[in-house]
């Protein structure tokens, strides 16, 4: 990472991966459509189960980056970002990064958990969603809960916040303190004292909520005293994740952009045709493009198992956020009093860009950590 | 005797805060203080602007309540003044300024936002009709208090065969007349302060233009005068908020019945005033406070500049768009900062941060976009040339425009979006 | 300083100070046209005598902010940032910012101490140059020197750098450490053990030296450890009419592109009339006119004696050396190739804006103290 | 046998790091393995392009001098072989690929630079004159190599009354001819890499046209295409900098003495490796050098997902632009942390970031400007709309355009600022 020139391989996505990638478009265009986007960003649970199962066992979105022992594919990361990159243009009301992207990327970690056999198939079919308490910054949240022993078992007090898709979750990964060290435990919905509110979000096609624990029991996960190491690897994984999320967010406002500025005629012309707008919209896709590269190459090595995933998670994380909001901004600028409507897509993604920035860290932490992590000064918490 | 000593006795005379609200204002209207500087025959006094500026401040020192601060009042009134008939002023002026009135503007269209003279609504004379009659059809965008007012100023094509800026008529639509059909135009920030209005086949009296036939675009652009130099500070006497009296109660309910859409209007400006207060121990976020403070100040100074060149009598460029320009930018760079002053909080829906970000996109598109105001000050400020492609010579009939079949709603854009605002609910 | 939206009388320049303004600029125009501006960026001292006696003696430049007592007009620094922006504007090879802005400046602010009368009179009739030895940051470098006793005088042992004009001044005013405190020292040119050597500068229109002393025998000005508050102080003012000085360059370099946009042809029409120009344009000209509110306001405190001065000249400096900056980058993009020519004046500007950024703090720094100033939580050094 | 082993073998043979450099050089062009993929008869060997690149592989392994690495070898070599007739061909293919004749691109004028096509250079054919002449009458900039050029390819407009595009003609000038004349044009950085040349009455041998009188845009695409190509990775045998051998040492300062007037190069691009290697505690800087780090993995992440997508045979859009566009943000933003590492030091004259801070503005001017490279990328890969008014199809006589009375250097303009580099000296 010292040598930001020096030459890397050349890397774009096979046609395998492509080719999956229009699979999910077309599954989302039926299943997902904007009408069912608005419909479903109104209930209460955010999303649609019959759709979740489809994506699971018609399209094994679920388990693409599980091993096959316990009923995925094995694929691995880059797929997701395929993935994620389909959902982020179709803002898909989904337990995606929830599920995936936290706590199947989390329990594949632990194969020799008992934990991982007993969850990761429910959530590859589809049966089981699950979440991780990561807290909302770029360092992880750990502890955010105290754990004690009770008999053979433990009990959880504590407290989490802006957690993916918690009132949905049927299991909640989440690092709490003990004797050893922060450890990992898995409560399971309807614990005793185990409380799950949904929060009034800005975005309202992702679901945010607040944990409570009171002296809930709990499982450990892992070993005695890992936690911070785990849920920093899935912080990466999922900051991966939703830099793809965006850079397909930003794609799809500036195709609609784009095609807008093609038909509508001000002045006497296609206003496409005035610099002002060309330009604008040539800058986009710099940045949409520029999105993309960091996104998929931040995704090659979380699917190399490269050292330099902290850094380019990082790095991906704080340009994708910045890219999504700008493309965003400059998409409700083009499109004027219509981009400014609750009518037209516009406004969601610019909700959707606004959080996703913020979520998981924003792009002024990432830039910092990604320095630490070229400094070599910072104590990563691996 | 000076005009002070002469309202301080007129108010003496007449003025009582516990009167209901409309009687007070026909008295105020009918003596011709409530606008002492329009003429005596239409509820004014014929007083010079110097005089008339005194009377205002001796109003408001008073706390004495005066007419609305509405669309109707600060709007249409000075217009229909302006360039209407005899008819029209002694039909609308003073429903207006007592309160009667409700109006809103009919400008903008699905396919005229920027290009607001290219609006496509038509209007056809039917001299056949009874009374001599227009017959309007077409789509409005953009129409703040469109549901509850009683007329709408209108501007519609009634020629087709001359260049676009020369076929517009101005008519006085009633709201409640058959064929227009209001709907509420949700925002993106969750607030319906506009509407969108379809017209079909509405009849309009023939006495109802508005100025010269063919001449709606001077009428409009005087309208939009008006509302720019609202924006440098003129306006009605303020209604006070704690003060006794049942006039003033049911003034300052009826502002607040107003205001009600329009709630979320001072947070488009990015509220500086919110970041400037606040506090960061984060030397990033200390730098975006500063910034937002600098632009906030020098947007300040450059009013009051060009105010007091103004007042110099030095020749104006177009500080209307160099300022609106800054606001733009400051109102950005605003939220930014309060994004990064709320953190994670920033996810949250139902915060004052969450209505500034979904909010601020308004005022670079409202009233004339970033892009417009650029060209603006390039051509007239700096000199620059036109654009050499224009549609503005040839008859609109043969100018490209946006398609008829276009889906309702799918092709707004903001010129309008500005509309008028209650005093107090800017900034 | 608290709420950025409360009302401030308007203000713009009376008829008296635009006139004022015309007639430097006219002066300029006959004795520092660009040519002249080339041959004295080549010479040693950088600047025409001949030239500064005549700022001196027939506009009176020098003495406008000194009382009348002292020779001067007193008119104050109001109009000195009308002087600044011109010199801007002519990038005018002068010592107006080390003598005027600085020097008189200074001794101004000592009306009491005999070097006030034993200098000030010279400065303002152009015979005597001075400097004040600021250093180089947004803080006042004090002590840049150590003092000791020496029989009834001091001398002096230390180094300052970025000294603006010390290869030219005659006297030299700065802080050195003595039991007291900081106290304001001047030594005159000559005296033993002073150095002075020009540095090799990015901005050939204004020199920077480097100051060596070695046992300089130099007197105490103003009250024993004073120097905090006077070079404070003076850092404050010199911010202001750099401000000025900055929106005088950046005022002349749109106005020389606006003009070659009007008149360059390509591709059939004048690139003036293209939005990419044009809305460039028009966003240097929001920066210009932006600038000159900036300067002129923190004039108008400097000029009332306004508690808010340094919080204004910090606010000031840091707007107007971004606001040049972008400016000089922004015209040499538009004049294209003709910009990156040494024969053109837009790299003079080019490098005058890098360097009035840089010096006395750049603009990160004086926002950071903006900041400070209003939390109240900011040790003033006065 | 592979091609490979029949290098290696005439390798063998004939490769002596001792020869002195011209006589390698004529041994290994008359051979043909200096360009295997050109044609038999004009000093190649006519192998397919995966053969040539195994030579090319062969020869770099054994770090054998090559061609050197000039205007003349990578771009006009290459445009001659393409369009010059077989006289062209046996004059100039050889002297250039053996280093005797130096080249330089005579195409940007004061008026003509974004709008390459609009060049007002006037060649006029005189077949009257003694072996039937072309007279050439104009001014040319940004000719980088012009004061050791030998010879100059030209771009005139031969004929006014056609659309600008069809009216151009290349042709081969002799520098040394009477009626030129090159000054150098230093630059803001103080170097002086590039010239103007004047050209009065200059002869230019009716033979001398290369390709078709009237087609030559097409002439200049090409060459220009081959100088994007060469961005993309081909070239020549590099040259070796520290190994044994008079012919290696003789090429090495060949190439130094080329490289002289382009040392600033890299730091036109804004010298991302250095900011990377930088440190600081201030959490600005931090700030900065993250987005130049940033910045410049995108670049080369983009840079290779374009080959790569090429490889696969995937439709390309405009990369070369967006990659351009980018390679101006990274420059930008490096000049910017550069300034913020140096802190106080910025102010100095003589350093590394003063050559940078003065160098990066060329990057967004030479080789098309960054207003025209998103043009390009709107237009071609986005497909907005082309602006409705052109110049391009009537005749080039009646086009508005720079008048010829402008003083010496006062229109420039960068269109070919950039020019060609040595191998080496850009990055």
């Amino acid at each position: 990472m010292t040598d930001p020139t020096a030459a890397e391989p050349d890397f774009a996505f096979d046609d395998e991966q492509l080719e999956f990638g229009r699979v999910v478009r077309q599954f989302l265009g039926r299943r997902s459509d904007q009408a069912e986007v608005r419909r479903l960003m109104a209930t209460g649970t955010g999303h649609d189960p019959d759709v979740w199962k489809a994506l699971a066992l018609q399209l094994g979105v679920t388990g693409l980056a599980v091993p096959e022992t316990f009923g995925g594919t094995g694929r691995g990361p880059l797929e997701l970002v395929v993935v994620f990159e389909e959902f982020g243009r179709a803002l898909a009301c989904a337990p995606l990064l929830s599920t995936v992207g936290m706590a199947a990327s989390l329990l594949t970690r632990l194969p020799a958990d008992p934990a991982a056999l007993r969850y990761l198939p429910g959530i590859v079919d589809g049966s089981v969603l699950g979440t991780v308490a990561l807290g909302a910054g770029s360092e992880v949240d750990v502890p955010a809960a105290q754990a004690e022993r009770s008999g053979s078992g433990w009990l959880l007090t504590g407290e989490a916040t802006f957690v993916v898709d918690a009132h949905v979750a049927d299991v909640v990964l989440l690092g709490a303190a003990t004797a050893a060290g922060p450890t990992l435990f898995l409560a399971e919905r309807g614990a005793a004292g185990l409380g799950a509110t949904a929060l009034d979000t800005l975005d309202p096609t992702r679901r945010l909520g607040r944990l409570r624990l009171r002296e809930t029991p709990a499982a450990p996960v892992g070993e005695a005293g890992g936690a911070r190491a785990h849920l920093a690897a899935v912080r990466d994984l999922a900051a991966v994740y939703l830099a793809a999320e965006q850079a397909g967010g930003a794609a799809f406002m500036l195709e609609t952009v784009v095609e807008y500025a093609k038909h509508r005629v001000q002045f006497g012309r296609a206003i496409g045709s005035f610099q002002a707008v060309k330009h604008r919209c040539a800058e986009m896709l710099l940045l949409v493009e520029s999105a993309r590269s960091a996104a998929y190459h931040a995704g090659r090595a979380a699917a190399d198992g490269s050292a330099e995933l902290p850094a380019l998670a990082a790095l991906a994380k704080a340009y994708c956020s910045d890219a999504y909001v700008e493309v965003a901004r400059a998409s409700i600028q083009l499109l004027g009093g219509l981009g400014f409507t609750w009518e037209h897509p516009a406004h969601l993604h610019h909700r959707r860009a606004l959080s996703s920035s913020a979520l998981l860290g924003d792009p002024n932490q990432h830039r910092e950590r990604l320095v630490r992590l070229l400094d070599g000064s910072h104590t990563e918490e691996r | 005797m000076s005009v002070a000593e002469d309202l301080d006795r007129w108010l003496a005379d007449h003025w009582d805060p516990e009167l209901g609200l409309r009687e007070w204002r026909a008295v105020l209207v009918d003596s011709g203080w409530a606008r002492p500087a329009w003429p005596g025959e239409w509820w004014g006094m014929g007083l010079p602007p110097a005089d008339a500026a005194e009377a205002q401040r001796v109003l408001a020192e008073a706390e004495v309540v005066g007419p609305p601060s509405t669309v109707a009042v600060n709007l249409v009134a000075p217009t229909i003044l302006q360039h209407g008939s005899d008819l029209l002023r002694s039909t609308f002026l003073r429903p207006a300024l007592v309160g009667d009135h409700a109006w809103t503007q009919l400008f903008s269209e699905p396919g005229a936002g920027s290009d607001l003279a290219g609006v496509t609504t038509r209007a056809e004379r039917r001299a056949e009709l009874p009374g001599d009659t227009w017959i309007v059809n077409g789509h409005k965008v953009w129409n703040s208090g469109a549901q509850d007012a009683d007329h709408g100023l209108l501007l519609a094509r009634t020629d087709w065969d001359v260049p676009k800026h020369r076929g517009l008529t101005c008519l006085v639509v009633d709201m409640r007349a058959a064929g227009v059909h209001v709907r509420p135009l949700p925002q993106m920030n969750g607030y319906a302060t506009f509407s969108e209005v379809v017209l079909t086949d509405v009849r309009v009296p023939a006495e109802h233009v508005l100025g010269e036939v063919g001449g709606g675009w001077a009428v409009v652009n005087a309208m939009l005068a008006n509302e720019r130099s609202l924006g440098a500070g003129a306006g009605t006497v303020p209604v006070p908020g704690n003060v006794a009296g049942r006039c003033r109660r049911e003034a300052a309910e009826e502002a607040a019945r107003a205001a009600r859409h329009f709630s979320w209007y001072p947070q488009r400006y990015g509220r500086a005033d919110l970041v400037a207060a606040a506090r960061s121990a984060d030397p990033l976020v200390r730098q975006q406070i500063a910034r937002v403070v600098t632009l906030a100040r020098i947007a300040a100074w450059s009013a009051g500049r060009a105010r007091a060149n103004l007042r110099l009598g030095r020749v104006a460029g177009a500080e209307g768009s160099l300022a609106k320009l800054m606001t733009s930018e400051l109102a950005r760079a605003a939220a930014v900062a309060h994004a990064q002053l709320a953190g994670p909080d920033v996810l949250l829906g139902d915060t004052l941060t969450a209505e500034i970000l979904l909010s601020v996109p308004a005022v670079s598109i409202a009233g004339g976009t970033d892009e417009i105001q650029k060209n603006i000050v390039a051509e007239r400020v700096l000199g620059l040339p036109k654009d050499p492609t224009s549609d503005a010579h040839v008859p609109f009939r043969d100018v490209r425009r946006n398609g008829p079949a276009e889906p309702s709603g799918a092709e707004l854009s903001g010129a309008e979006l500005s509309g008028a605002e209650p005093s107090g609910a800017g900034s």
